[in-house]
Protein backbone atom coordinates (compact mmCIF):
# COMPACT_ATOMS: atom_id res chain seq x y z
CA UNK A 1 0.00 0.00 0.00
CA UNK A 2 1.39 3.36 -0.98
CA UNK A 3 1.76 6.06 1.33
CA UNK A 4 -0.14 9.32 0.89
CA UNK A 5 0.60 12.54 2.83
CA UNK A 6 -1.40 15.91 2.04
CA UNK A 7 -1.11 18.76 3.43
CA UNK A 8 -2.63 22.34 3.33
CA UNK A 9 -0.76 25.17 4.65
CA UNK A 10 -1.51 28.83 5.59
CA UNK A 11 0.43 30.71 3.15
CA UNK A 12 3.37 30.42 1.10
CA UNK A 13 5.31 26.42 1.28
CA UNK A 14 8.08 27.31 2.88
CA UNK A 15 11.45 26.11 1.26
CA UNK A 16 11.53 22.27 1.56
CA UNK A 17 14.36 19.84 2.72
CA UNK A 18 15.11 17.32 -0.53
CA UNK A 19 12.43 14.64 -0.09
CA UNK A 20 13.94 11.42 1.70
CA UNK A 21 14.32 7.89 0.05
CA UNK A 22 11.42 5.64 0.16
CA UNK A 23 12.98 1.97 0.24
CA UNK A 24 13.48 0.17 -3.24
CA UNK A 25 11.71 3.89 -5.55
CA UNK A 26 14.26 4.58 -8.04
CA UNK A 27 12.58 7.58 -9.14
CA UNK A 28 11.89 11.11 -7.14
CA UNK A 29 9.97 13.34 -9.31
CA UNK A 30 8.98 16.47 -7.38
CA UNK A 31 6.12 19.50 -8.82
CA UNK A 32 6.97 23.09 -7.69
CA UNK A 33 4.40 25.87 -8.52
CA UNK A 34 5.35 29.45 -8.12
CA UNK A 35 2.94 32.19 -8.81
CA UNK A 36 3.83 34.32 -11.66
CA UNK A 37 4.05 38.31 -11.90
CA UNK A 38 1.44 38.11 -14.73
CA UNK A 39 -1.91 37.17 -15.32
CA UNK A 40 -3.85 37.91 -18.50
CA UNK A 41 -1.15 40.10 -18.81
CA UNK A 42 -1.98 42.10 -15.61
CA UNK A 43 0.42 42.74 -12.69
CA UNK A 44 -0.17 40.61 -9.95
CA UNK A 45 0.60 41.14 -6.59
CA UNK A 46 -0.31 37.68 -5.24
CA UNK A 47 -2.82 34.84 -5.54
CA UNK A 48 -5.82 33.91 -2.87
CA UNK A 49 -5.97 30.31 -2.06
CA UNK A 50 -9.23 28.97 -0.31
CA UNK A 51 -10.21 25.14 0.38
CA UNK A 52 -12.74 24.05 1.73
CA UNK A 53 -11.74 21.94 4.79
CA UNK A 54 -12.12 19.00 5.42
CA UNK A 55 -13.33 18.01 2.17
CA UNK A 56 -10.64 19.83 0.11
CA UNK A 57 -8.01 16.83 2.11
CA UNK A 58 -10.32 13.98 1.64
CA UNK A 59 -10.14 14.90 -2.04
CA UNK A 60 -6.69 15.37 -2.22
CA UNK A 61 -6.02 11.89 -0.24
CA UNK A 62 -8.29 10.45 -2.51
CA UNK A 63 -6.75 11.17 -5.48
CA UNK A 64 -3.63 10.52 -4.21
CA UNK A 65 -4.44 7.11 -3.64
CA UNK A 66 -6.60 6.33 -7.19
CA UNK A 67 -3.14 7.66 -8.51
CA UNK A 68 -0.80 5.43 -6.50
CA UNK A 69 -2.55 2.29 -7.00
CA UNK A 70 -3.39 3.46 -10.81
CA UNK A 71 0.54 4.18 -11.62
CA UNK A 72 1.89 1.46 -9.15
CA UNK A 73 3.70 4.75 -7.28
CA UNK A 74 5.47 3.63 -3.76
CA UNK A 75 4.74 6.89 -2.24
CA UNK A 76 3.31 10.28 -2.50
CA UNK A 77 3.26 13.62 -1.10
CA UNK A 78 0.69 16.92 -1.85
CA UNK A 79 1.06 20.46 -0.07
CA UNK A 80 -0.97 23.08 -0.75
CA UNK A 81 -1.35 26.83 0.00
CA UNK A 82 -4.35 28.38 0.97
CA UNK A 83 -4.67 32.35 1.73
CA UNK A 84 -2.42 34.57 0.27
CA UNK A 85 0.96 33.63 -1.72
CA UNK A 86 2.81 36.85 -3.25
CA UNK A 87 4.28 36.44 -6.99
CA UNK A 88 7.09 34.41 -6.76
CA UNK A 89 6.54 31.94 -3.60
CA UNK A 90 5.85 28.73 -4.11
CA UNK A 91 1.43 27.73 -3.22
CA UNK A 92 1.95 23.76 -4.55
CA UNK A 93 4.53 21.11 -4.50
CA UNK A 94 3.58 17.55 -5.22
CA UNK A 95 6.25 14.91 -5.18
CA UNK A 96 5.75 11.09 -6.33
CA UNK A 97 7.95 8.06 -5.82
CA UNK A 98 8.14 5.30 -8.18
CA UNK A 99 10.24 2.76 -9.15
CA UNK A 100 10.78 4.18 -12.73
CA UNK A 101 10.67 7.55 -14.07
CA UNK A 102 8.08 7.21 -16.79
CA UNK A 103 5.15 5.58 -14.30
CA UNK A 104 6.14 9.27 -12.09
CA UNK A 105 5.75 11.17 -14.60
CA UNK A 106 2.41 9.89 -15.76
CA UNK A 107 0.62 9.87 -12.25
CA UNK A 108 2.57 13.57 -11.52
CA UNK A 109 0.90 15.07 -14.73
CA UNK A 110 -2.67 13.15 -14.15
CA UNK A 111 -2.79 14.22 -10.39
CA UNK A 112 -2.54 17.96 -11.27
CA UNK A 113 -5.05 18.04 -13.97
CA UNK A 114 -7.30 15.98 -11.77
CA UNK A 115 -6.88 18.29 -9.16
CA UNK A 116 -7.61 21.26 -10.84
CA UNK A 117 -10.95 19.79 -12.39
CA UNK A 118 -12.02 18.43 -9.59
CA UNK A 119 -10.73 19.51 -5.76
CA UNK A 120 -12.41 22.45 -3.83
CA UNK A 121 -9.55 24.53 -4.32
CA UNK A 122 -10.09 28.35 -5.51
CA UNK A 123 -7.41 30.73 -6.31
CA UNK A 124 -8.20 34.63 -6.92
CA UNK A 125 -5.64 37.26 -8.13
CA UNK A 126 -4.94 40.44 -6.21
CA UNK A 127 -3.90 42.87 -8.98
CA UNK A 128 -1.19 45.34 -8.90
CA UNK A 129 -2.52 48.82 -8.75
CA UNK A 130 -0.63 49.47 -11.70
CA UNK A 131 -1.19 47.93 -15.30
CA UNK A 132 1.15 46.45 -18.10
CA UNK A 133 0.80 48.52 -20.50
CA UNK A 134 -0.80 46.98 -23.83
CA UNK B 1 -39.53 15.24 8.66
CA UNK B 2 -40.67 14.57 4.58
CA UNK B 3 -42.59 17.45 3.10
CA UNK B 4 -41.11 20.11 5.19
CA UNK B 5 -39.76 23.49 3.01
CA UNK B 6 -36.78 25.14 4.44
CA UNK B 7 -34.05 27.67 3.81
CA UNK B 8 -30.91 25.90 3.35
CA UNK B 9 -27.72 28.12 2.48
CA UNK B 10 -25.23 26.42 0.14
CA UNK B 11 -21.95 27.93 0.66
CA UNK B 12 -20.16 29.73 -2.47
CA UNK B 13 -16.64 30.06 -3.06
CA UNK B 14 -13.53 32.03 -5.08
CA UNK B 15 -15.45 33.62 -8.45
CA UNK B 16 -18.89 31.97 -7.42
CA UNK B 17 -18.40 33.96 -4.55
CA UNK B 18 -17.67 37.20 -6.17
CA UNK B 19 -20.06 36.82 -8.52
CA UNK B 20 -22.70 36.07 -5.85
CA UNK B 21 -21.41 38.85 -3.54
CA UNK B 22 -21.94 36.40 -0.60
CA UNK B 23 -19.90 33.17 0.77
CA UNK B 24 -23.55 31.67 0.90
CA UNK B 25 -27.10 31.67 -0.72
CA UNK B 26 -30.03 30.61 0.77
CA UNK B 27 -32.11 27.80 -0.82
CA UNK B 28 -35.32 25.91 -0.46
CA UNK B 29 -35.47 22.42 0.07
CA UNK B 30 -38.11 20.02 0.85
CA UNK B 31 -37.35 17.55 3.27
CA UNK B 32 -37.02 14.37 1.21
CA UNK B 33 -37.94 15.50 -1.85
CA UNK B 34 -35.80 18.68 -3.34
CA UNK B 35 -32.72 16.84 -5.39
CA UNK B 36 -29.37 18.14 -5.46
CA UNK B 37 -29.76 18.89 -9.18
CA UNK B 38 -32.88 21.06 -7.87
CA UNK B 39 -30.58 22.69 -5.91
CA UNK B 40 -28.29 23.72 -8.56
CA UNK B 41 -31.27 24.96 -10.41
CA UNK B 42 -32.41 27.20 -7.95
CA UNK B 43 -28.86 28.69 -7.26
CA UNK B 44 -28.92 29.53 -10.84
CA UNK B 45 -32.41 31.45 -10.55
CA UNK B 46 -31.35 33.45 -6.90
CA UNK B 47 -28.19 33.59 -8.93
CA UNK B 48 -28.41 34.48 -12.72
CA UNK B 49 -24.92 35.35 -12.26
CA UNK B 50 -23.85 31.97 -11.62
CA UNK B 51 -25.81 30.33 -14.39
CA UNK B 52 -22.48 30.26 -16.75
CA UNK B 53 -20.42 28.14 -14.23
CA UNK B 54 -23.35 25.80 -12.68
CA UNK B 55 -22.58 23.21 -15.90
CA UNK B 56 -18.77 23.11 -14.21
CA UNK B 57 -20.02 22.78 -10.65
CA UNK B 58 -21.37 20.19 -8.26
CA UNK B 59 -22.77 20.32 -5.55
CA UNK B 60 -21.09 18.64 -1.74
CA UNK B 61 -23.42 17.11 0.61
CA UNK B 62 -21.56 17.30 3.94
CA UNK B 63 -18.20 17.71 2.45
CA UNK B 64 -18.55 14.95 -0.59
CA UNK B 65 -19.88 15.16 -3.94
CA UNK B 66 -22.73 14.00 -4.33
CA UNK B 67 -24.91 12.33 -7.13
CA UNK B 68 -27.30 14.96 -8.99
CA UNK B 69 -30.21 13.11 -7.88
CA UNK B 70 -29.70 12.63 -4.36
CA UNK B 71 -32.88 13.68 -2.18
CA UNK B 72 -31.59 15.98 0.95
CA UNK B 73 -33.43 16.24 4.04
CA UNK B 74 -32.68 20.16 4.47
CA UNK B 75 -30.15 19.29 7.64
CA UNK B 76 -27.04 19.13 5.56
CA UNK B 77 -24.31 21.07 4.86
CA UNK B 78 -24.23 22.03 1.39
CA UNK B 79 -21.70 23.59 -0.91
CA UNK B 80 -21.13 24.84 -4.60
CA UNK B 81 -17.82 22.70 -5.90
CA UNK B 82 -17.04 25.27 -8.65
CA UNK B 83 -14.36 23.34 -11.10
CA UNK B 84 -11.77 26.62 -10.76
CA UNK B 85 -8.97 24.36 -9.57
CA UNK B 86 -5.42 25.66 -7.44
CA UNK B 87 -2.05 24.46 -8.14
CA UNK C 1 18.74 33.03 -23.61
CA UNK C 2 17.88 30.18 -21.07
CA UNK C 3 20.33 29.51 -18.23
CA UNK C 4 22.27 25.75 -18.47
CA UNK C 5 23.92 24.41 -15.40
CA UNK C 6 25.44 21.11 -15.81
CA UNK C 7 27.52 19.32 -13.05
CA UNK C 8 29.61 15.59 -12.73
CA UNK C 9 29.79 14.91 -9.25
CA UNK C 10 32.57 12.05 -8.05
CA UNK C 11 29.93 9.38 -6.32
CA UNK C 12 26.45 10.08 -5.37
CA UNK C 13 24.95 13.37 -5.30
CA UNK C 14 24.58 15.28 -1.59
CA UNK C 15 21.40 15.92 -0.85
CA UNK C 16 20.74 19.33 -2.19
CA UNK C 17 18.93 22.75 -1.04
CA UNK C 18 15.65 23.40 -2.39
CA UNK C 19 16.38 24.49 -5.90
CA UNK C 20 16.51 28.38 -6.31
CA UNK C 21 13.83 30.54 -7.87
CA UNK C 22 14.08 31.94 -11.74
CA UNK C 23 12.28 35.07 -11.87
CA UNK C 24 9.14 34.07 -13.78
CA UNK C 25 9.18 30.51 -13.81
CA UNK C 26 5.99 29.37 -12.61
CA UNK C 27 7.03 25.77 -12.46
CA UNK C 28 9.56 24.16 -11.65
CA UNK C 29 9.93 20.17 -11.64
CA UNK C 30 12.63 18.05 -10.59
CA UNK C 31 13.88 14.51 -11.25
CA UNK C 32 16.07 12.38 -8.71
CA UNK C 33 17.21 9.37 -9.78
CA UNK C 34 18.04 6.90 -6.83
CA UNK C 35 20.27 4.00 -7.35
CA UNK C 36 17.65 0.50 -6.73
CA UNK C 37 18.16 -2.59 -4.87
CA UNK C 38 17.99 -5.16 -7.53
CA UNK C 39 18.84 -5.49 -11.31
CA UNK C 40 17.36 -8.36 -13.58
CA UNK C 41 16.35 -9.94 -10.22
CA UNK C 42 19.58 -9.39 -8.38
CA UNK C 43 20.89 -7.50 -5.42
CA UNK C 44 23.04 -5.16 -6.11
CA UNK C 45 25.40 -3.08 -3.96
CA UNK C 46 26.27 -0.18 -5.86
CA UNK C 47 26.23 1.28 -9.67
CA UNK C 48 29.36 1.93 -11.15
CA UNK C 49 29.54 5.59 -13.18
CA UNK C 50 31.61 6.73 -15.77
CA UNK C 51 32.43 9.91 -17.78
CA UNK C 52 34.66 10.88 -20.67
CA UNK C 53 35.13 13.87 -20.22
CA UNK C 54 35.33 16.73 -21.42
CA UNK C 55 32.77 14.96 -24.04
CA UNK C 56 30.07 14.16 -21.11
CA UNK C 57 29.93 17.91 -19.71
CA UNK C 58 29.69 19.22 -23.44
CA UNK C 59 26.94 16.73 -24.51
CA UNK C 60 24.38 17.31 -21.65
CA UNK C 61 25.22 21.30 -22.01
CA UNK C 62 24.59 20.93 -25.52
CA UNK C 63 20.87 18.85 -24.64
CA UNK C 64 20.32 21.04 -22.14
CA UNK C 65 20.24 24.42 -24.41
CA UNK C 66 18.41 22.04 -27.22
CA UNK C 67 16.01 21.30 -24.97
CA UNK C 68 15.84 24.56 -22.95
CA UNK C 69 15.11 25.98 -27.00
CA UNK C 70 12.91 23.33 -27.90
CA UNK C 71 10.50 23.71 -24.76
CA UNK C 72 11.09 27.24 -23.57
CA UNK C 73 12.70 26.96 -20.80
CA UNK C 74 14.08 29.41 -18.57
CA UNK C 75 16.52 27.37 -17.00
CA UNK C 76 18.08 24.04 -16.73
CA UNK C 77 20.47 22.20 -14.00
CA UNK C 78 21.86 18.85 -14.55
CA UNK C 79 23.99 16.66 -11.73
CA UNK C 80 25.30 13.43 -12.52
CA UNK C 81 27.45 11.21 -10.40
CA UNK C 82 30.44 9.48 -11.97
CA UNK C 83 31.93 6.55 -9.65
CA UNK C 84 30.51 4.50 -7.57
CA UNK C 85 27.31 4.86 -6.43
CA UNK C 86 25.21 2.69 -3.57
CA UNK C 87 22.00 1.52 -3.45
CA UNK C 88 19.43 4.20 -2.37
CA UNK C 89 21.73 6.82 -3.52
CA UNK C 90 21.05 9.50 -5.71
CA UNK C 91 23.19 9.45 -9.31
CA UNK C 92 21.54 11.58 -11.27
CA UNK C 93 19.04 14.89 -11.04
CA UNK C 94 17.69 17.06 -13.61
CA UNK C 95 15.68 20.26 -12.83
CA UNK C 96 14.06 22.20 -15.19
CA UNK C 97 11.93 25.52 -15.15
CA UNK C 98 9.37 26.61 -17.56
CA UNK C 99 6.25 29.23 -17.18
CA UNK C 100 3.82 26.14 -16.85
CA UNK C 101 3.86 22.43 -15.90
CA UNK C 102 3.81 21.14 -19.26
CA UNK C 103 6.46 22.42 -21.40
CA UNK C 104 8.43 21.37 -18.35
CA UNK C 105 7.54 17.78 -18.10
CA UNK C 106 7.85 17.44 -21.77
CA UNK C 107 11.37 18.73 -21.17
CA UNK C 108 12.22 16.76 -18.80
CA UNK C 109 11.00 13.19 -19.86
CA UNK C 110 12.90 14.02 -23.73
CA UNK C 111 16.03 15.10 -21.92
CA UNK C 112 16.50 12.12 -19.71
CA UNK C 113 15.23 9.64 -23.02
CA UNK C 114 18.38 11.85 -25.07
CA UNK C 115 20.92 11.44 -22.31
CA UNK C 116 20.24 7.83 -22.07
CA UNK C 117 20.43 7.38 -25.97
CA UNK C 118 23.12 9.76 -26.69
CA UNK C 119 25.17 11.09 -24.08
CA UNK C 120 28.64 9.18 -23.26
CA UNK C 121 27.67 7.83 -19.65
CA UNK C 122 28.17 4.34 -18.56
CA UNK C 123 27.23 2.81 -15.42
CA UNK C 124 27.77 -1.12 -14.73
CA UNK C 125 26.35 -3.14 -12.08
CA UNK C 126 28.25 -4.80 -8.66
CA UNK C 127 26.18 -7.47 -7.74
CA UNK C 128 26.24 -8.36 -3.92
CA UNK C 129 27.81 -11.97 -2.79
CA UNK C 130 24.24 -13.00 -2.51
CA UNK C 131 21.97 -13.76 -5.18
CA UNK C 132 17.87 -13.12 -5.00
CA UNK C 133 16.20 -16.79 -4.49
CA UNK C 134 14.47 -17.23 -8.29
CA UNK D 1 50.90 12.69 -43.65
CA UNK D 2 48.80 11.12 -45.95
CA UNK D 3 48.97 7.64 -46.55
CA UNK D 4 50.96 6.96 -43.15
CA UNK D 5 49.46 3.85 -41.45
CA UNK D 6 49.67 3.92 -37.75
CA UNK D 7 48.48 2.54 -34.89
CA UNK D 8 45.89 4.10 -32.80
CA UNK D 9 44.17 3.30 -29.45
CA UNK D 10 40.38 3.68 -29.29
CA UNK D 11 39.02 3.95 -26.03
CA UNK D 12 36.65 1.76 -24.54
CA UNK D 13 34.23 1.96 -21.78
CA UNK D 14 31.04 0.58 -19.67
CA UNK D 15 30.33 -2.99 -21.07
CA UNK D 16 32.20 -2.59 -24.39
CA UNK D 17 35.56 -2.30 -22.06
CA UNK D 18 34.72 -5.28 -20.23
CA UNK D 19 33.96 -7.59 -23.16
CA UNK D 20 37.18 -6.02 -24.66
CA UNK D 21 39.29 -6.48 -20.98
CA UNK D 22 40.65 -3.12 -21.76
CA UNK D 23 39.86 0.33 -21.57
CA UNK D 24 41.50 0.42 -25.14
CA UNK D 25 41.92 -1.03 -28.53
CA UNK D 26 44.18 -0.03 -31.35
CA UNK D 27 43.30 -0.17 -34.91
CA UNK D 28 45.81 0.86 -37.98
CA UNK D 29 44.50 4.34 -39.49
CA UNK D 30 46.00 5.36 -42.70
CA UNK D 31 46.33 9.10 -42.33
CA UNK D 32 44.03 10.97 -44.95
CA UNK D 33 42.44 8.00 -45.83
CA UNK D 34 40.77 5.55 -43.07
CA UNK D 35 37.19 6.50 -42.04
CA UNK D 36 35.63 6.51 -39.01
CA UNK D 37 33.25 3.70 -40.26
CA UNK D 38 36.19 2.01 -41.11
CA UNK D 39 37.62 2.24 -37.61
CA UNK D 40 34.04 0.52 -36.17
CA UNK D 41 34.12 -1.83 -38.70
CA UNK D 42 38.10 -2.84 -37.10
CA UNK D 43 37.11 -3.10 -33.89
CA UNK D 44 34.95 -5.43 -34.58
CA UNK D 45 37.65 -7.31 -36.51
CA UNK D 46 39.76 -7.12 -33.68
CA UNK D 47 37.06 -8.08 -30.77
CA UNK D 48 34.46 -9.73 -32.48
CA UNK D 49 32.29 -9.65 -29.14
CA UNK D 50 31.89 -5.86 -29.76
CA UNK D 51 30.10 -6.97 -32.75
CA UNK D 52 26.67 -6.72 -31.32
CA UNK D 53 26.76 -3.65 -29.52
CA UNK D 54 28.73 -1.44 -32.49
CA UNK D 55 25.40 -1.28 -34.58
CA UNK D 56 24.71 1.30 -31.45
CA UNK D 57 27.62 2.89 -31.48
CA UNK D 58 29.46 5.91 -32.65
CA UNK D 59 33.04 6.94 -32.96
CA UNK D 60 33.55 10.14 -31.11
CA UNK D 61 37.15 11.78 -32.50
CA UNK D 62 38.30 14.83 -30.37
CA UNK D 63 35.34 14.39 -27.93
CA UNK D 64 32.51 15.26 -30.52
CA UNK D 65 30.33 12.71 -32.01
CA UNK D 66 31.65 12.04 -35.56
CA UNK D 67 30.42 11.46 -39.08
CA UNK D 68 31.02 7.94 -40.17
CA UNK D 69 32.91 9.36 -43.68
CA UNK D 70 35.18 11.46 -41.64
CA UNK D 71 38.65 11.04 -42.78
CA UNK D 72 41.12 10.67 -39.69
CA UNK D 73 44.85 11.97 -39.40
CA UNK D 74 45.68 9.39 -37.24
CA UNK D 75 46.67 11.75 -34.41
CA UNK D 76 43.04 12.72 -32.62
CA UNK D 77 42.27 11.18 -29.56
CA UNK D 78 39.50 8.06 -30.27
CA UNK D 79 37.07 6.91 -28.32
CA UNK D 80 33.68 4.20 -29.01
CA UNK D 81 30.06 5.68 -27.54
CA UNK D 82 28.16 2.76 -26.79
CA UNK D 83 24.63 3.55 -26.38
CA UNK D 84 24.09 2.62 -22.98
CA UNK D 85 23.59 5.28 -20.71
CA UNK D 86 23.34 6.55 -17.09
CA UNK D 87 20.61 8.20 -14.84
Amino acid sequence: MAEVWVELVDGPLAEADEPGDVAGAGARLCFAGVVRPTEDDRLLDALMYEAYEPMTSRQLTALGEEMASTHGLMAIRVEHSTGRVAVGQTSFRLTVWSAHRKEGIAALDAFIDRMKAEVALWKRPVFAATEVEA
Amino acid sequence: MSGDARACDVRLFGRQAEIAGAGSVAVEVVAGSTTCAEVLTRLGEAVPGLLPSLEASVLAVDHAVASPTRRLEGDEELALIGLVGGG
